[in-house]
């Protein structure tokens, strides 16, 4: 249903104040993938690598700087204005940053109501008991709608940033951290909602998120972000039963268990995170990549599916090139 | 036993709104060791910021206003100190790391600036000290060519990376009691395991103690030494890290325990979670504020809100009157 | 008792709780009620007769006395609220409103064509004289009553506009905004209904102002010919009163000053209270 | 300078007689072409010099020599007069002038000055006092004004001599030969100034210009000045009236006698008198009308309080003036009307307006109570006809009024809508309202007395000069104390745009006016005059009127009689300041 | 900097041609009408008619102001129609006047009242706030007239401390300029002040709110530091607008009030007289002059936006 082809995002930042001395910050860089309807992919990779840009570009919030974006098979980049109206209902995002995606001078009922109102969903009596109804789906009381975002706790603004999205039912939604500051138990309610939302109305997620075990469970296909690229994308199962990606590697292992008995073990990186202003040659990851070899330096690899046609597993890193694949299991036996 | 860093009382926090008076703490008593790191975790709008803010003195008045209670830091009532005594504890003795580092840090000042503030404050360095000294912190934190991003503004930073630059800031003023308020939430997990080494190893180099609030109940058990959990403006249960983990008593926490997504090699189809919702703060039960929820409610649960009791030996405390037996997992 | 309540009736709500804003409100409705009752000839018309004494004392017949002329100091104050009604009124509440659309216009479109007309525009209002200005439309205008006013509210939007513009130009770029965007609100009303009420306080604050402002401009534009033709205001009496105050006859200007500083107080705590009624923050 | 304890010094540091005037009024321009105003005049009598001047102190006015040697010698027909003009007499020094020294004055000087006022390029704003008077002079300025071309009229005899001959008699010339527009100016410095002559004189006056801007005038004395001893007794001194202002000290001495004046232009009256009373800032201040009561003991006679006497020397002097208010004759429904019946309505309609104004009532409001009401329309200061008028032009009587109205069928609603125009200030607009209340007294409904005010003078005079206002308030200066200057308000073809803004036209004035221009003053032209004043009494043209009496107060250490009427700024020269030793300090 | 300068002024062009042409449309249909005021007083109708071809008042629209942006391109507008003087001089002399006495009074009029808005946003309801709103409210209610009589009585009069001159200017040496300067800027100081103090107050207070100040109390930082570092850059953009915006009328228009009450002879008389005697050739200067002004204004507004606020772009 949704589909990328190679989005690019570049920022141009700092410069004095006439703009001079500017650089380019390659924030998403050549980034496809799909979507299917009533299908979630999960996004993860390290703070900064460009996951809430891409979800943001893919939206036309930020204006790609090349690349394509299809929703329904009709092209959501490069329509004008108007019709890119017409269509947000059809796509919504859930931001990152709960508190200043709020605005401070609107009830939570003013909010809630405005997409209703605006796509003229419901009639208008209904759509009051629309909105009580939703703010209860993600756990909030329906008296919390006469209240003003500064008077909620972090959570709880999140939970109607997440009540803002669904109002309108798109048909895809980027929830970008859409569960991060939530406490476990209604992460699992609003986990369970996201399912319940799929299964009824085949609403497709890119699904932004640093905790994997949330990815794990909510994501159908899961995306590796670093660097601005998409370096590893498959199924979920194949993905964390079988990481391929050395970054892919290193991030599963990090992560924190439930329990203070179990010591992780975990791969630490070595050396420096790049930074996207001045990315690495060839290989982003070659810095700090454990399995680096000469030619990372080099060149920068291609995207290489060692799945199979129909469940491709797209890798991006030289280990996993044709003519590297004697190598390449090696790797995998190791791992 | 040492003496507690930090000591709160039967804290009491009210907050006016145009609908009548919320109680958002309704007398939270737990205590803090030097060194120590005490998770705090809880329903999400149970009152965690607020009681980190109360610490602080920070609680946003009006509308809201300390009402009873005591905040023993070091000995002294910080409820008692005046504003200007209270600067000096201030990121000096207590650090803050807040929830939403967008509109926490100033919009028009870049990195180096906000930070070097806070150190030359202090630290007592030197302009030139301090920016090296942020760069260091900042590199710490695992924040890419530091050197350069310390001259940005908080609007060109990712989310993430605000994050890090508000831990950076109060690691850098190596005080002795750190509350973080959902710290590395925006944080990967390689960042936030390097991040939350940088913390712990400075508890230990330096002592400090944190207090540290998260929804990551993996994050608590690989970094706290103890735990306590809230619901609803109350706390019910309290315990060192490895018997809460085990042997949950409050069916709330028991609950939350079971909602934890892990990564499993079955794929659920939906997870378990605590059945109901939180009440209102203005419409509160009469008797444990749990009570709709629970699955084991007695009558009494109906009637009055459990106190929180201890077992001095084990210090593990709990406010229930049914609780769960045995362990869940 | 209904679940949710917008914005703007929790600030209704809010302001209706505010005794001050309320008791301000009631002097500022006071004024207005004086000023319709000139309208309607019910009272005031006394303004311009010579009666038997100039300069008599306060009495019962003249409750502020009479001034040099022999005229009733009492009823060309109240002559005057209408006037100021006229002026001060009109000029603050249409120069806001103008101000704070084309000012929003031009801030959110900053850079664009449509913000360098309106800066065009601006740049050119604010660079000609006040008082040509004035003259020129009073003649333009053929004399017609309205002349001053639409020459104060022609100059005086420029101001609003500009403070306006700077602030929609920094609020347009918070995320806030780019979630408006996002649920599909069309940039008419991602201006007017999510930019605009955040700048409230200074609408208000420039209301406020321009109110004074346009009151005490009235007396300069009525030296020059370009005033109220043919009626009597408290500038008027105030600059009257100049003459006076230096010989130690306060009445006359006791008589505009006190109207007036009683007018502008309650306006501006009026226009603090909804202010305070605006500001989700502020909690009484 | 400042303003301060200190005494002024000159460069070379010695002491200096400073003498600080103020007037209630800024000149703009002071180029002779242009002394239209008081104001301009004042400092243009002081830069500049005229052939003849007013005696200082003598009243009535009496005309002296100045740069003439002696009074004109006037041919018999009355048509030449033969001017001698006094030798040695020097321009200021200035860069105009060769070498920077300033040359003698010649009779082609005289001749040049007068000139301009008919060069069209100058816009001369006083070439009307001898317009078609002067032989060939008109016609020199309509053939294009070649300067170098003589005009027959202006007869340049010698360095010294200038005859002038009229086309018709011209009683009035040697008075206009007393006015600022006649000061004497040298080529040179049109020639290097251009336009802006007009800021920085160049004459031979007493005083020459160091400063002029907006707020004040700095003169200096001109070192180079002829001198000329002053004979007190020959200036009308009485000791009488004039004594005790110490005027006796200037006996014999050649002016001017003070070192550098100052003029401040200062129309606000509130600042006026603090600076006055302050005792080290302005020396001279007429009192404002507010403060009449602070200063006044009695209005009649006029006495100043014992406090006030104590602390400065004072005068009053009624000015040679007067404010009236005209009907515009040229309105059919007000004035002049074809139909014999309509002109009589109008008539009564004007004359009950009249019968409605309250003169004590305005003068007490605006002038203090302290102006001189007077029937007709030659001020005192011009001459006394007015005693010799019958006062019911000036006695408020409703009665009578109503009665007009009534018998020639005026009612409320019948009655004109009038305008009422004026420059917008605070005090015209006062004057306005007092007089839509005179009138509501006859039963003028206030709604139809509208006023049409205008910002700038040049508006007003506009709508006046394009005939558009019914009712105007005016007041007019003497330029001469000759009756004549006022009787010709109202002669017919000066209508607007000329001075006849009334537009009143009766033939029989207009050839009793015609008659007396060319007659030598003496009773016979007396009478006539006294007829056309009646004329327009008859006719109610215009409601007249009051001289403005205005009180002036001045600090003891100053030595001199004040007069702003017909002398001008032309008493200045004879000021003279107490040394240090001889003062008294003010009382502060 | 040089090109982007370049650039803007270039841009500013078009504001310039209209304000003049829109003011020449005012002046030249709507504007005063010299000619009776130059006319003596008896004069006819061919000198009527001479004087407006002297004033060109006789000639084609297109004309006039073909002539006027020559003018303004040359700098050379002539003699002024009331006093003769040429207008580049009149201005040259008036202008540096007020600036001096209005300069004084404008810094310290927002000065002052930043720093009490400040102070009452910071103690907002309470009777520090209160106080200084009432304070403010007077300020802005009083007529300025009033301000103006009763500073000089006050100060400078007999009747009062009798301390500073009723009238005069000199700026020969400091102590003079003082001594002539203090009274005006007082008078100046206590108007603006209200306003001001009104304004800010309204900005910082939302400014005030903000989480991030939060941060910084959290941090220690003094309520000093707090108001006068971050709340007051946070506040620039509004502040920066007003006070901006209000340098071309300063610097050009001056205060005819107070030169006038004060013998001052500065350039807002003479704009005053030019308007109300409708000298031309003077208003042709003061518009063109102001109109430049706000060229350069707006530029270096735009450059002061970015330079306090970050996220604020250059065009
Ligand atoms: N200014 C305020 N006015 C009214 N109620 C408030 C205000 N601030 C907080 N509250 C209420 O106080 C309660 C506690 O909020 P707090 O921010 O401490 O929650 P929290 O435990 O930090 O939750 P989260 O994990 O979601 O951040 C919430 O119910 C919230 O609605
Ligand atoms: N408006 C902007 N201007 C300049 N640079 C930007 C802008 N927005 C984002 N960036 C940069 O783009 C990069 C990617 O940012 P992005 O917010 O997409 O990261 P992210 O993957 O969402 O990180 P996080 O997990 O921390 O939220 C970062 O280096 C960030 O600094
Ligand atoms: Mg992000
Ligand atoms: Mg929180």
């Amino acid at each position: 249903m949704l589909k990328v082809t190679r989005l690019s995002k570049h920022f141009h930042i700092g410069g004095n104040l006439l703009g001079r001395g500017k650089s380019t910050l390659r924030a998403v860089h050549d980034v496809s993938f799909e979507v299917a309807a009533g299908q979630t992919l999960g996004l993860v990779g390290e703070s900064g690598c460009g996951k809430s840009t891409l979800g943001r570009a893919v939206l036309r919030l930020h204006e790609p700087t090349s690349g394509t974006v299809e929703l329904d098979g009709r092209p959501v980049t490069g329509i004008d204005a108007k019709a890119l109206h017409a269509r947000r209902r059809e796509m919504q995002i859930i931001f990152q940053d709960p508190y200043a995606s709020l605005n401070p001078r609107r009830t939570i009922l003013d909010t809630l109501m405005e997409p209703l109102d605006l796509h003229n969903i419901g009639a208008p009596s209904e759509r009051r008991a629309r909105v009580e109804k939703l703010i209860e789906i993600v756990g909030l009381r329906k008296q919390a709608l006469s209240r003003y975002p500064h008077e909620f706790s972090g959570g709880q603004r999140q939970r109607i940033g997440i009540a803002r999205a669904l109002t309108l039912q798109p048909k895809f939604i980027v929830a970008d951290e859409a569960v991060s500051a939530l406490d476990v138990s209604v992460q699992a309610q609003v986990l369970n909602l996201i399912r319940e939302l799929q299964d009824e109305f085949g609403i497709a997620f890119l699904f932004i998120s640093h905790d994997l075990a949330v990815v794990q469970h909510i994501s159908h296909q899961v995306g590796v972000m670093y660097l601005g690229q998409m370096v590893e994308l498959a199924e979920a199962e194949t993905l964390f039963a079988q990481p391929r990606h050395p970054y892919t590697r290193a991030l599963m292992s990090a992560v924190p268990v439930p329990d203070p008995h179990t010591e992780s073990q975990r791969i630490v990186l070595s050396g420096d995170v790049p930074s996207p202003l001045s990315p690495p040659s060839g290989c982003p990851f070659h810095t700090r990549c454990p399995d680096a070899m000469p030619r990372c330096k080099e060149q920068e690899p291609d995207n290489h599916n060692c799945g199979t046609p129909e469940q491709a597993h797209w890798v991006r890193c030289h280990l996993y090139a044709p003519e590297q694949v004697g190598l390449h299991n090696t790797q995998d036996a190791r791992a | 036993m040492s003496e507690p860093l930090l000591k709160v009382r039967d804290l009491q926090v009210e907050f006016h709104t145009d609908k009548g008076v919320a109680r958002a703490l309704d007398g939270i008593s737990f205590d803090v060791m030097p060194g120590e790191t005490l998770g705090i975790v809880g329903e999400s709008g149970c009152g965690k910021s607020v009681t980190s803010l109360a610490i602080l003195g920070l609680i946003p008045s009006p509308p809201g206003r300390i009402v009873g209670g005591q905040i023993l830091f070091q000995g002294q009532d910080l409820l008692s100190l005046s504003e200007r005594e209270m600067r000096k504890v201030r990121g000096r003795d207590i650090a803050m790391i807040f929830q939403e580092p967008m509109t926490a840090l100033d919009p028009v000042f870049t990195i180096a600036t906000q930070m070097g503030e806070v150190l030359r404050r202090h630290q007592g360095l030197t302009r030139k000290q301090a920016r090296q000294s942020a760069i260091d912190w900042l590199a710490r934190v695992g924040i890419p060519s530091p050197e350069r991003r310390i001259d940005d503004y908080p609007h060109q930073l990712s989310g993430g990376m605000r994050q890090r630059v508000m831990i950076a800031m109060a690691l850098s003023c190596e005080p002795k009691l750190i509350i973080a308020d959902e710290p590395t939430t925006a944080l990967d997990v390689t960042i936030q395991a390097q991040v939350l080494e940088q913390i712990v190893k400075l508890s230990q180099d330096l002592g400090t103690a944190m207090m540290l609030i998260t929804h990551d109940l993996g994050v608590v058990a690989q970094t706290c030494h103890r735990a306590c959990v809230m619901y609803c403006g109350k706390l019910i249960e309290q315990s060192a890290t490895g018997p809460l983990f085990a042997a949950p008593a409050h069916p709330y926490t028991a609950g939350l325990l079971a909602s934890v997504p892990r990564i499993r090699t079955q794929r659920l189809d939906s997870l378990p979670t605590i059945a109901g919702t939180v009440p209102d703060l203005l419409h509160l039960p009469r008797g444990c504020r749990f009570v709709e929820r629970c699955g084991q409610a007695i009558d009494l649960c109906h009637s009055a809100h459990p106190p929180l009791q201890g077992d001095e030996h084990s210090g593990h405390e709990l406010a229930c009157y049914n609780p769960v037996q045995g362990e869940v997992r | 008792m209904s679940a949710g309540e917008s914005f703007w009736s929790k600030a209704w709500r809010k302001f209706l709780g505010d005794r001050f804003g309320l008791a301000s409100a009631g002097i500022v409705l006071g004024y207005f009620v004086i000023a319709l009752g000139v309208w309607l000839d019910l009272w005031g018309q006394q303004w311009s007769t010579l009666t038997s004494g100039s300069n008599l004392p306060m009495s019962s017949a003249h409750w502020f006395g009479t001034n040099l002329s022999g005229q009733d100091i009492f009823d060309r104050a109240i002559y005057s609220t209408k006037t100021a009604f006229e002026i001060g009124l009109s000029v603050a509440v249409l120069s806001t409103i103008l101000g704070a659309i084309l000012g929003a216009i031009s801030g959110f479109f900053a850079g664009r064509w449509s913000d360098e007309v309106i800066l065009w525009l601006m740049g050119t209002l604010d660079s000609i004289p006040f008082y040509l200005f004035v003259a020129a439309v009073a003649f333009a205008l053929q004399g017609h009553p309205l002349a001053m006013h639409a020459a104060m509210i022609a100059t005086f939007w420029t101001t609003t506009a500009r403070v306006v513009r700077g602030e929609v130009m920094k609020l347009k770029e918070l995320e806030f905004i780019e979630a408006a965007r996002a649920i599909g609100v069309p940039q008419h009303l991602i201006i007017f209904r999510h930019i605009l009420p955040n700048t409230s306080h200074l609408l208000l604050v420039q209301a406020t102002i321009v109110f004074v402002s346009a009151i005490k401009s009235e007396v300069i534009l009525s030296f020059l010919g370009l005033g109220v033709q043919d009626g009597v205001s408290w500038g008027l009496m105030i600059a009257e009163s100049t003459q006076e105050v230096i010989v130690g006859q306060f009445k006359n200007f006791f008589a505009a000053s006190g109207m007036l500083f009683v007018l502008v107080m309650a306006f501006n705590l009026f226009s603090d209270a909804l202010q305070d009624a605006l500001d989700p923050k502020k909690v009484h | 300078s400042k303003g301060s304890d200190q005494p002024a010094t000159n460069a070379d540091g010695e002491a200096i007689k400073v003498y600080r005037h103020s007037m209630d009024g800024a000149p703009t321009n002071l180029d002779p072409l242009h002394s239209a105003t008081v104001y301009a005049n004042f400092l243009v009598l002081n830069t500049y010099d005229t052939l003849y001047s007013y005696k200082y102190l003598t009243r009535p006015y009496a005309l002296k020599p100045n740069l003439a040697a002696a009074m004109p010698e006037i041919s018999d027909d009355g048509l030449s007069y033969t001017i001698r003009i006094k030798p040695g007499v020097r321009f200021v020094d200035d860069p105009a002038f060769e070498n920077g020294q300033g040359r003698e004055l010649v009779a082609a000087d005289v001749a040049y000055s007068l000139k301009r006022h008919f060069d069209p390029s100058n816009r001369s704003q006083g070439s009307w006092l001898w317009a078609g008077r002067i032989k060939g002079l008109d016609q020199w300025g309509q053939d294009g004004a070649d300067y170098n071309e003589d005009v027959e009229g202006l007869e340049v005899v010698d360095d010294h001599t200038l005859a002038i001959h009229l086309t018709k008699p011209y009683p009035q010339l040697t008075y206009t030969l007393a006015m600022g527009f006649a000061g004497v100016v040298p080529h040179e410095a049109v020639d290097k100034y251009g336009r802006e002559l007009s800021i920085r004189p160049v004459g031979s006056g007493p005083f020459r210009m160091a400063k002029f801007d907006t707020a004040k005038a700095v003169l200096e004395a001109n070192p180079h000045f002829r001198q000329e001893p002053i004979d007190l007794a020959a200036e009308g001194f009485d000791p009488a009236i004039h004594g005790g202002l110490g005027l006796e000290a200037i006996e014999g001495r050649s002016p001017p006698f003070i070192d550098r004046l100052e003029i401040d232009f200062i129309l606000e009256t509130a600042a006026r008198w603090n600076s006055f009373t302050k005792g080290n800032e302005i020396q001279f201040t007429s009192v404002p009308v507010e403060q009449t009561d602070t200063v006044l003991d009695s209005r009649d006679p006029i006495k100043l309080k014992p406090d006030w006497t104590e602390r400065y020397h004072s005068t009053t002097g009624v000015e040679a003036g007067f404010v009236f208010t005209s009907l515009n004759m040229d309105k059919p429904y007000l004035g002049h009307n074809d139909d014999p019946q309509q002109d009589a309505r109008n008539r009564e309609l004007r004359c009950a307006m009249r019968d409605a104004m309250d003169w004590s009532a305005r003068n007490n409001r605006f002038y203090s109570g302290i102006g001189v009401v007077f029937p007709g329309i030659v001020p005192p200061a011009a001459s006394d006809l007015h005693s010799k008028l019958p006062q019911d032009s000036i006695s408020r009587n409703l009665e009578r009024a109503r009665t007009r109205l009534e018998k020639a069928g005026w009612t409320q609603d019948n009655l004109p809508t009038l305008e009422y125009g004026f420059q917008n200030s605070v005090t015209s607009r006062q004057l306005f309202e007092q007089f839509r209340g005179f009138m509501a007294d006859i039963g003028y409904p206030s709604s139809k007395i509208k006023p049409v005010s205008f910002a700038t003078f040049g508006d007003y005079n506009k709508a006046i000069k394009t005939s558009q206002l019914d009712v105007i308030p005016m007041g007019w200066g003497l330029d001469y104390p000759d009756s004549e200057n006022t009787l010709q308000l109202f002669y017919g073809p000066n209508h607007t745009p000329g001075s006849n803004n009334s537009n009143y036209n009766n033939p029989a004035f207009d050839a009793l006016f015609e008659k007396t221009a060319v007659m030598q003053p003496g009773p016979e032209r007396e009478k006539l005059y006294l007829d056309m004043s009646q004329m327009v009494l008859d006719d109610c043209v215009t409601i007249s009127g009051l001289s403005r009496n205005r009180i002036y107060l001045w600090h003891k250490d100053v030595i001199g009689l004040p007069n702003r009427e017909i002398l001008g700024g032309f008493w200045l020269r004879y000021v003279d300041i107490k040394n240090a030793d001889e003062q008294t300090a003010p009382a502060s | 900097m040089l090109q982007y300068t370049l650039k803007k002024l270039l841009a500013g062009l078009p504001l310039i041609l209209g304000v003049t042409f829109i003011s020449f449309v005012l002046m030249v249909y709507f504007g005063p009408d010299k000619t009776y005021e130059l006319a003596g007083k008896n004069p006819t109708e061919e000198q009527i008619a001479q004087i407006r071809a002297d004033l060109g008042y006789d000639q084609p629209f297109f004309k006039r102001y073909t002539t006027y942006v020559i003018e303004l391109a040359t700098l050379n507008f002539g003699h002024s129609d009331s006093t003769g003087e040429r207008v580049t001089r009149l201005l040259g002399r008036t202008i540096p006047i007020s600036l001096a006495l209005t300069l004084p009074g404008f810094v310290l009029g927002n000065v002052i009242g930043i720093l009490l808005a400040l102070l009452a946003a910071y103690y907002r309801s309470t009777w520090i706030d209160k106080s200084i709103m009432t304070f403010a409210v007077v300020g802005m209610s009083v007529s300025f007239l009033i301000i103006i009589i009763g500073f000089q009585v006050m100060f400078s009069s007999a009747y009062g401390l009798n301390m500073f001159p009723v009238r005069g200017w000199s700026m020969d040496t400091l102590g003079e300029y003082l001594y002539y300067v203090t009274v005006p800027t007082l008078a100046i100081v206590f108007v603006s002040l209200g306003y001001n103090t009104r304004f800010y107050r309204a900005v910082i207070v939302e400014e005030l709110g903000k989480d991030h100040i939060r941060t910084a109390r959290a941090y220690g930082a003094s309520a000093r530091s707090i108001l006068l570092k971050r709340v007051l850059k946070n506040s620039m953009i509004p502040i920066i607008t007003r006070i901006m915006f209000s340098i071309p009328l300063v610097v050009i228009s001056g205060s005819l009030l107070i030169e006038s009450y004060f013998g001052i002879p500065g350039v807002g008389k003479v704009t005053y007289d030019a308007i109300t005697t409708g000298d031309q050739p003077v208003l042709k200067a003061v518009v063109g002059a102001t109109a430049v002004l706000f060229v350069v204004v707006l530029i270096v507004t735009d450059v002061l936006y970015r330079l306090f606020d970050p996220r604020v772009e250059l065009k």
